[in-house]
């Protein structure tokens, strides 16, 4: 029985552009330019310059899918951050401990699109001798340590995604949020519009990098690599609806087995925030996790914002006028 | 009406996909596999190992592994980098008495000096009987440590020549049983 | 969207050290801050200097050419150059300049960034044709009405990219950012204003005492006006100043902010001098870069809070 | 892991990790699965999404305790008094398996009437020899009563128990190293069968002298010794009961937090003792997983790269007398007339015929006379001992790193620099590579004489070769790559080492060369080997490791294969013979390449059996659950539906069932063996533990050193008295090795009142060479840290993310505070102790670099396989850095492994992550 991973090693490398449009016939002209030796600094200053225009025929829309992650059996393991620095070949971020509990990751960057994160939650009960009564265990102390794996929350509506200018991050076929590192030029403004803190941009390149979802391993019928080495499977990678069943059943599985606290982040949309293609179950208030409690999606805002700023302007342009065809002989 | 809707989702077919997106594929395609074992802990994960070019390209898990169903830990999942790393010793090195340096030599060289050194060792320290007559034939002042992150059949050689062929004692491993 | 019950954070008393190692998310930022140099609130100023001067000198001139033509004529160069100036710097602030033109790879009405992009692209057209049609006219190949037509074209790009930056920046998730309403409207107020000071200043190096008199009463009313932005804008950022800042601080900026508003005023009110007209100007560009600097370095602060507890 | 042994009969976990799954509920303790084995841990979590309940029993909250549904906090130390507490539980409220107990164990076994027990002697057993610190088993009366002689009869033909301790399949070290145990004047074989009392109410018959041996370990003494409230355990003892019987089954996995104790071997024993009570051996979902932390770690005991057993558990033959060194003598006291251990001589007389070869003949002994024998103690810790003391001259080191991770690390390097010549075969260079250089607190390297080769070492995936796992699973790897540069696998090192030794000693006729010179060296590739993509390799003199495999499996010396044109391998040990017609590298191992081209330890066949028997082959005879026999009733009708495994079908007279029966196929559940029978004959239908003389699981075991039950002694270093037996602290039978290098805070100690224990962190291994030159996983866990408590910290002045300093005799490092609640002091005999958790995995060589948690644990040896005890001793701490110069990394942070293109992909297949590299 093979794995679909020992299949792949029979299908040839993909390296012919996909047919459609004039531009990718123009695309096939100025290809050996791209990718070849460059033959001359003009060719390669022409092949620069027409490289971002060239579109081809789009995918056609496969079953949308991201992660359902069920903090609940984390472990904490980490080996979803270095299954996707493996994969991902990510650099390493340098050595600092943090003291943040088992936390020496500290964010989500260019750098590092898992990241796995600690909270240690336990009573300030001391034990004492000799041991008095006042001391027993009451409901409301917590003992706990919560862990969660967080990524890129690939949002239906994502600000980034309204954000790029330049279409560098696209909403692709499996309608996760992909930035495409040869477009983007690295404006920020994807930077700024995420909620989440997901993206930074590289010192390397100066572009915006974050998860993929593994589109790369998508596109070969492949699981995401941090999803596969998960091994508990507190993270589970599918189609998204099947995802949705699956994490509710879980929440009301926990429900009778005495985890009133669980609910799920993102896998529905909300007054202020779309649905998330990567949604979370988590058991304390989402802003313990570092989430933020009620995201909100700067869009809402955005015509309202353009008519306050036309009528500023205006206003000021009335002005003038008013004056000018006062005051002028 | 200049409300933007959060249901609104992209069309897929007016995405600006560059062109090598449209190409993106995983670099497995026309690789190698081979199935090997995860070199770290005793839980015997199932590891795929690809590579190309006769160069490593990934190590994950083995979805067919009934023990590890295709998931591996951070240090499974690392594996790549305990080959792949420019830290690696890829020279032989060879540290002389008292210097306070490497210096780096051949295999073959490494090979008879060490036999050399062997013999030397075993030739002066061979104890055949002990005081009391006991038979004992064995090398005392030779030891060995080192096997259980190395393979069976390896640790069977060591085994055989130096206990079997040499009379070497002390040939431990990390293990405790 | 999370409607079930969520558990309360435990509340028995501490007995040993309050707090402790366990920092937990709870007080850390989460966005990022985007990588732009701070060259953005120059980029804020530049802009509004460029299309400000560009919308009160076309605006005036089509209301009034006989008055305001010459000074135009030598507006549009200006603004061209203060443009240019300010699209470097937008260049500057890529994290890969090399790909600047990637801007203009799609048009996305929904993303501020792309479309003020694109009218900065489109409204340096009408501007360069603008100021190159001016300056050929002061070498006497005269085209007025190609010039006159540019001009005209390139009112409602010339709009829009001034337009835009304040939408750019609150259209965010960024602490402060995300709340400030009112940053649109005082940009592009602020850019107009501005613009008709920039003019006033032209016209007073050239001395048409005439347009002098009609900027100078419209410059003193745009300066009040603007205070109405201005403050909407600081009532918006109030609840983050609170948490940035110490009252002190705050008293401390918004009195510089206020001097920068009030001194170009009361000069302006005092005389109309060269002198006079360009201290005013002076200050008002200071508070000008002023509000957009303390606007900028907003999600870059980090919380009284957070830094007292470090 | 002689605490299974000496239970079940095999030193090796009983079932495979999947099982875990089908637990009801799992007991971890003296483990942290989920951090040191994530992978093996999803199946308890299975467990756990089907309902199962989780305990975790741990001195530190882990991420383990984080998923369990029970944690109990204990001091480190105490396990035997937690274990011996629920063992208590299940017999006071009568909550053993009782059909199961009365069929499968010893619990109706009388013991001998001049056996003295703990209670008698205040915490010793009968039988103590003051002088050598250690028991005689005979003198002790530790044996069974055998029928007929009540306790009058002669010595030779009762006291089996103390010989049967060295046939047991994983206890080579019950032979004793002085020779003493000549067959002439020790107990002799009998097949005598032990009297039993049915009824249990012998006042000597185990379940009696076990219910009295455990009385005083109560719920109060537990708390007291303990440090957890009697609520918190009596939750545990219920879980464990209610999950346990017919329909449900509980396991009990642990780990190094219970073997490195000096009573380490003894914690095993009282959960084994437990599982029998509850009636969990042998069964789907019960039994006890020994986690394991090397990959090969069973193999390697397994083919014995283990001073004093050889392949197979075979003893290394001990020094004896003229009269008594020749092979027979050498049989006689290695083999069991009863039980699978009758066949002794053929595993030994076909390992010499596969090492010797041809020279291996009846009139030499086949050969015998060239295995060197032992005259002392040359485990690790002992020989370390002796080459800090000077007594060594060269070594070898093959993938391990005693100068950074062996116990009281600082005597290691000590012991390294006092050698001649060292040899390193190794990725990177590990502190015990570079001691003589990178050591802050060793001499200068003008002052260290020792001469060391580093040879680098394939890595990994550039080698084939076999593992054997936690569960005896073997399974091959292959090879995907050559090795790079000039590395070379550890096999083309010792076998190119072999060929030139074999070329030094060419034409000797020293009878002491001749076994070099006879032995088997020929494993050479019939033609050169290709890689996965076809091209040939370029390494020259490679080794066929198949070969060896082979050689490993067995070979019929008699039989010609046609297919090979060369001797028939064996399918099985069964094939084996001690007249030299076969040959048989590890006997254990024998089925694993039972036919030309069928190497089934790189089978990888998935079936729709969920035991998955053809992925890979496990040792013995591809069984996967030990003691099978055990999960269906004496009548062999499975216990019950749900938790049914292997059971007989009297129809096709035989056992079936998922798993592969570990019992003689067709023996019906109603055999009753005949008077007199021997080997495997003499085992009842209703006997699981075949490799037991008298195929019971034994509640009593007379096969351990120090004693025949387990009983609860401090830590060699504590800061308490013994509780239970306040006239004996620590374990009598510990060994000591005194020196400058190894002082002692000997119990209970006041100067070291903090309780230290070592740990493993998921991100890193061991003491760090396969971890800390990865930069992947050292940004995850960079620094050494210590973790403590808020109380301890607030006493010493700590501050959380500062730093600290941990001293023991042995040493002093600095450490980050890691201030948490996850550590809470122990209320222990009504005072307060803090403990400090060291995770092990820093040193001085590496990409990261710090504070050695190993130069501070001591070098003692616990009396049956010489483990040291670093999960529990005692230190002091203080606020602040050691003085003198910081460690500073000795290799550069390489933050990507490579940022060479991947050869033969396009751009749009190129890694995401090299951001503007390789692009």
């Amino acid at each position: 029985m093979a794995s679909r991973e020992q299949e792949l090693s029979a299908l040839p490398q993909a390296s012919d552009p996909p047919r459609g449009r004039l531009s990718v016939l123009l695309g096939r002209l100025i290809r050996p330019y791209l990718h070849d030796e460059p033959h001359g600094p003009l060719p390669e200053l022409l092949g620069r310059l027409i490289y971002p225009f060239l579109h081809g025929e789009p995918p056609k829309p496969q079953q949308p899918t991201g992660f359902y992650t069920d903090t609940t059996v984390c472990i904490g393991c980490k080996a979803c951050e270095v299954a996707c620095k493996q994969w991902n070949q990510l650099p390493s971020d340098g050595f600092n401990w943090s003291g943040n509990s088992y936390d020496n990751t500290n964010e989500l960057s260019a750098t590092t699109w898992r990241h796995v994160k600690f909270i240690e939650q336990f009573s300030h009960e001391s034990p004492s001798v000799p041991a008095s009564p006042d001391t027993e265990e009451s409901e409301s102390l917590l003992n706990r340590w919560l862990m969660m794996s967080d990524n890129c929350k690939h949002c239906v509506a994502a600000p980034c995604h309204q954000a790029c200018p330049t279409g560098a991050i696209i909403q692709n076929e499996f309608q996760n949020i992909y930035i495409q590192a040869d477009i983007c030029n690295g404006c920020s403004c994807c930077i700024a519009a995420c909620p989440f803190g997901v993206i930074t941009r590289s010192e390397l390149g100066g572009h915006s990098h974050k998860c993929t979802l593994c589109y790369d391993r998508q596109r070969d019928g492949l699981e995401p690599a941090c999803a596969k080495a998960c091994p508990t499977q507190s993270i589970h990678f599918g189609p998204i609806d099947e995802l949705r069943e699956q994490a509710r059943k879980r929440v009301e599985q926990l429900h009778e087995r005495g985890v009133p606290q669980a609910y799920l982040y993102g896998d529905v949309p909300g007054e202020t925030y779309s649905e998330m293609h990567s949604f979370y179950l988590l058991v304390d208030r989402p802003s313990v996790y570092g989430l933020p409690d009620a995201p909100f999606n700067p869009w809402l805002h955005m015509m309202g914002d353009y008519v306050r700023s036309v009528a500023g302007g205006l206003a000021a342009i009335a002005v003038l006028l008013v004056v000018v065809f006062l005051l002028k002989p | 009406m200049f409300r933007f809707s959060l249901g609104k989702h992209p069309k897929t077919s007016r995405e600006p996909f560059s062109v090598e997106t449209l190409a993106k594929s995983s670099r497995l395609r026309g690789a190698n596999v081979t199935q090997g074992i995860c070199p770290y802990c005793a839980v015997g994960c199932g590891q795929l190992i690809f590579s190309k070019g006769g160069e490593l390209i990934d190590i994950e898990g083995d979805p067919d592994s009934p023990i590890s169903t295709g998931h591996l830990c951070p240090k499974g999942a690392n594996a790549y980098q305990l080959s792949v790393n420019s830290h690696r010793v890829l020279e032989v090195l060879y540290r002389a008495p008292y210097s306070d340096q490497w210096e780096t030599k051949t295999m073959e060289w490494a090979l008879e000096q060490i036999a050399q050194r062997v013999k030397a060792t075993r030739d002066a320290d061979f104890t055949t009987r002990d005081e009391q007559g006991r038979l004992l034939n064995s090398v005392r002042s030779i030891g060995s440590l080192g096997g259980a992150t190395i393979d069976n059949e390896e640790n069977y050689l060591i085994k055989k020549l130096l206990g079997g062929g040499l009379g070497v004692v002390s040939i431990e491993n990390q293990a405790r049983i | 969207m999370h409607t079930d019950s969520r558990p309360q954070q435990a509340s028995a008393e501490p007995l040993l050290p309050e707090r402790g190692h366990e920092v937990g998310y709870e007080n850390g930022p989460v966005t990022k801050v985007p990588g732009w140099h701070g060259l953005i609130a120059w980029d804020a100023l530049l802009n509004g200097m460029a299309t400000g001067l560009f919308l009160a000198a076309a605006v005036s001139e089509l209301a009034a050419p006989a008055v305001f033509m010459r000074v135009a004529k030598v507006a549009y160069p200006v603004a061209l150059v203060l443009l240019l100036v300010d699209l470097g710097l937008l260049v500057l602030d890529l994290g890969d300049p090399s790909r600047f033109h990637h801007m203009l790879r799609v048009f996305k009405p929904g993303s501020p960034m792309s479309l003020g992009t694109w009218c900065l692209t489109i409204f340096s057209l009408p501007l360069t044709a603008a100021a190159a049609l001016s300056l050929l006219a002061e070498l006497g190949w005269d085209f007025e009405w190609a010039r006159l037509l540019a001009v005209v074209v390139g009112l409602l790009p010339g709009f829009a990219s001034a337009a835009y930056k304040g939408v750019l920046l609150s259209t965010n998730a960024q602490p402060g950012w995300k709340d400030a309403r009112w940053l649109g409207g005082y940009l592009t107020n602020s850019a107009l204003v501005m613009g008709c000071g920039e003019f006033l200043v032209l016209s007073a190096l050239m001395g048409q005492t005439q347009a002098i008199a009609i900027l100078r009463t419209a410059f003193i009313v745009l300066l009040v006006l603007n205070v109405i932005p201005l403050g909407l804008l600081f009532a918006n950022l109030r609840p983050i100043h609170a948490q940035l800042y110490t009252r002190e601080q705050q008293w401390r900026v918004g009195a510089l902010i206020a001097a920068g508003a009030l001194i170009p005023l009361g000069l302006m009110l005092l005389k109309g001098s060269v002198l006079s007209i360009s201290v005013a100007m002076i200050f008002l560009l200071f508070e000008s870069w002023l509000v957009r600097a303390v606007y900028v370095k907003i999600p870059h602060t980090s919380p009284l809070e957070v830094r007292s507890g470090e | 892991m002689p605490g299974l042994g000496a239970s079940f009969g095999r030193g090796a976990a009983t079932n495979y990790q999947q099982d875990m799954a089908n637990s009801d509920c799992i007991l971890f303790m003296g483990s942290n699965m989920a951090e040191a084995q994530p992978v093996g841990f999803r199946w308890p979590m299975e467990a756990k999404l089907k309902g199962a309940t989780l305990i975790h029993v741990d001195p530190r909250f882990t991420r383990m305790s984080a998923v369990c549904d029970l944690y109990v906090g204990i001091r480190s130390g105490s396990d035997i008094a937690f274990l011996g507490g629920l063992v208590n539980y299940v017999l006071t409220n009568d909550r053993w398996f009782h059909e199961y107990v009365l069929s499968y164990t010893n619990a109706s076994t009388i013991i001998d009437e001049g056996f003295r027990d703990t209670e008698d002697l205040a915490g010793m057993f009968s039988g103590f020899d003051q002088q050598h610190e250690s028991y005689d088993p005979k003198q002790g009366h530790w044996g069974f009563e055998k029928s007929g002689g009540g306790g009058a009869e002669q010595d030779g033909s009762k006291n089996t128990a103390q010989a049967e301790s060295a046939k047991d399949e994983h206890n080579p070290q019950g032979h004793a190293l002085d020779g003493s145990d000549d067959p002439h004047t020790s107990p002799s074989k009998s097949t005598t069968k032990p009297q039993r009392d049915p009824t249990l109410q012998h006042p000597r018959c185990v379940m009696q002298i076990l219910r009295r041996h455990f009385a005083r370990y109560t719920p109060e003494v537990v708390s007291q010794v303990c440090g957890c409230k009697p609520e918190e355990f009596m939750r545990v003892a219920e879980l464990l009961c209610t999950n346990s019987g017919r329909e449900r089954t509980t396991c009990i996995a642990y780990a190094l937090g219970w073997t490195q104790h000096t009573t380490g071997v003894q914690i095993i024993r009282t959960a084994g003792i437990l599982q029998l009570l509850l009636g969990n051996m042998g069964r789907p979902g019960g039994g006890i997983m020994a986690l394991r932390g090397h990959s090969t770690i069973q193999g390697a005991t397994d083919i014995a790269t283990l001073y004093d057993s050889l392949p197979g558990y075979l003893p290394q033959p001990p020094a004896r007398d003229p009269a008594h060194e020749g092979l027979s003598s050498y049989i006689e006291s290695g083999g069991m007339p009863t039980g699978y251990w009758a066949n002794f001589s053929k595993f030994i007389v076909s390992l010499l015929k596969a090492w010797y070869g041809e020279a291996a003949r009846p009139d030499n002994d086949f050969g015998f006379s060239w295995v060197p024998r032992v005259d002392g103690d040359y485990s690790q810790l002992a020989y370390f001992d002796r080459m800090s003391k000077g007594g060594v001259k060269g070594y070898f080191l093959a993938g391990q790193n005693p100068g950074g991770g062996g116990p009281n690390a600082g005597l290691h390097r000590a012991g390294l620099r006092n050698l001649e010549w060292l040899v390193v075969l190794d990725w990177f260079e590990t502190e015990s590579a570079t001691f003589w250089k990178n050591d802050r607190n060793g001499p200068l390297p003008s002052e260290i004489g020792t001469e060391v080769f580093f040879i680098p070492a394939a890595a990994a995936q550039e080698k084939e070769g076999s593992l054997t796992q936690t569960q005896r699973l073997i399974q091959w790897h292959k090879k995907a790559i050559d090795p790079s540069g000039d590395s070379r696998s550890d096999a083309w090192f010792i076998y190119n080492l072999g060929k030139h030794l074999k070329q030094l000693y060419a034409g000797s006729t020293d009878p002491r060369d001749q076994g070099l010179l006879n032995l088997t060296w020929d494993y050479d590739f019939d033609e050169q080997p290709r890689l996965p993509d076809g091209t040939l390799s370029r390494i020259e003199g490679e080794p066929d490791l198949e070969k060896v495999l082979m050689e490993i499996n067995g070979h019929r010396l008699d039989e010609i294969d046609p297919r090979t044109g060369g001797p028939r391998l064996v399918s099985g040990y069964s094939e084996l013979k001690d007249d030299g017609t076969t040959a048989c590298g590890c006997w254990i191992y024998s089925g694993v390449f039972p036919e030309p081209g069928r190497n089934r330890a790189d089978e990888r066949k998935i079936t729709d059996n969920p035991i998955q028997p053809e992925w890979g082959y496990a040792w013995p005879n591809n069984v996967r659950v030990l003691y099978n026999r055990a999960s269906a009733d004496p009548e062999g009708r499975p216990w019950s539906e749900r938790k049914k495994l292997v059971w007989w079908d009297s129809e096709k007279r035989s056992w079936v069932g998922q798993d592969t029966p570990d019992f003689e196929r067709n023996k019906p559940p109603d055999y009753q063996p005949p008077p007199g029978a021997t080997g495997m004959a003499a085992i009842a239908g209703t006997n699981p533990f075949i490799t037991k003389p008298d195929g019971l699981g034994w509640l009593y075991s007379p096969a351990i050193k120090d004693g025949p039950l387990p009983t609860h002694y401090e830590p060699v270093e504590s800061p308490f008295g013994n509780l239970l037996y306040p006239k004996r602290n620590s374990n009598p039978t510990v060994r000591f090795f005194p020196g400058p290098l190894n002082p002692i805070a000997h119990m209970p100690t006041a100067e070291y009142p903090v309780v230290a224990t070592t740990f493993r962190l998921t991100e890193h291994y061991l003491s760090g060479p396969m971890s800390r030159f990865n930069s992947w996983l050292n940004e995850l866990q960079p620094e050494m840290f210590a973790e403590l408590s808020y109380e301890l910290a607030a006493e010493r002045g700590i501050v959380h993310g500062g730093w600290m300093t941990i001293e023991t005799p042995r040493g002093r490092i600095e450490a980050r505070a890691m201030v948490t609640r996850r550590l809470r002091p122990f209320v222990v005999e009504g005072r307060m102790v803090h403990q400090i958790g060291l995770p092990f995995h820093w040193a001085f060589a590496g990409e990261v670099v710090g504070g050695n948690a190993n130069d501070l644990t001591a070098l003692v040896a616990d009396p049956n396989v010489s483990m040291h005890e670093s999960k529990a001793f005692t230190c002091q701490v203080q606020a602040g850095r050691l003085e003198g110069q910081a460690l500073h990394p000795t290799v550069p942070t390489a933050h990507w492994p490579t940022l060479d293109p991947i050869p033969d992909t396009p751009a749009s297949a190129q890694p995401e992550g090299r951001l503007g590299h390789g692009k």
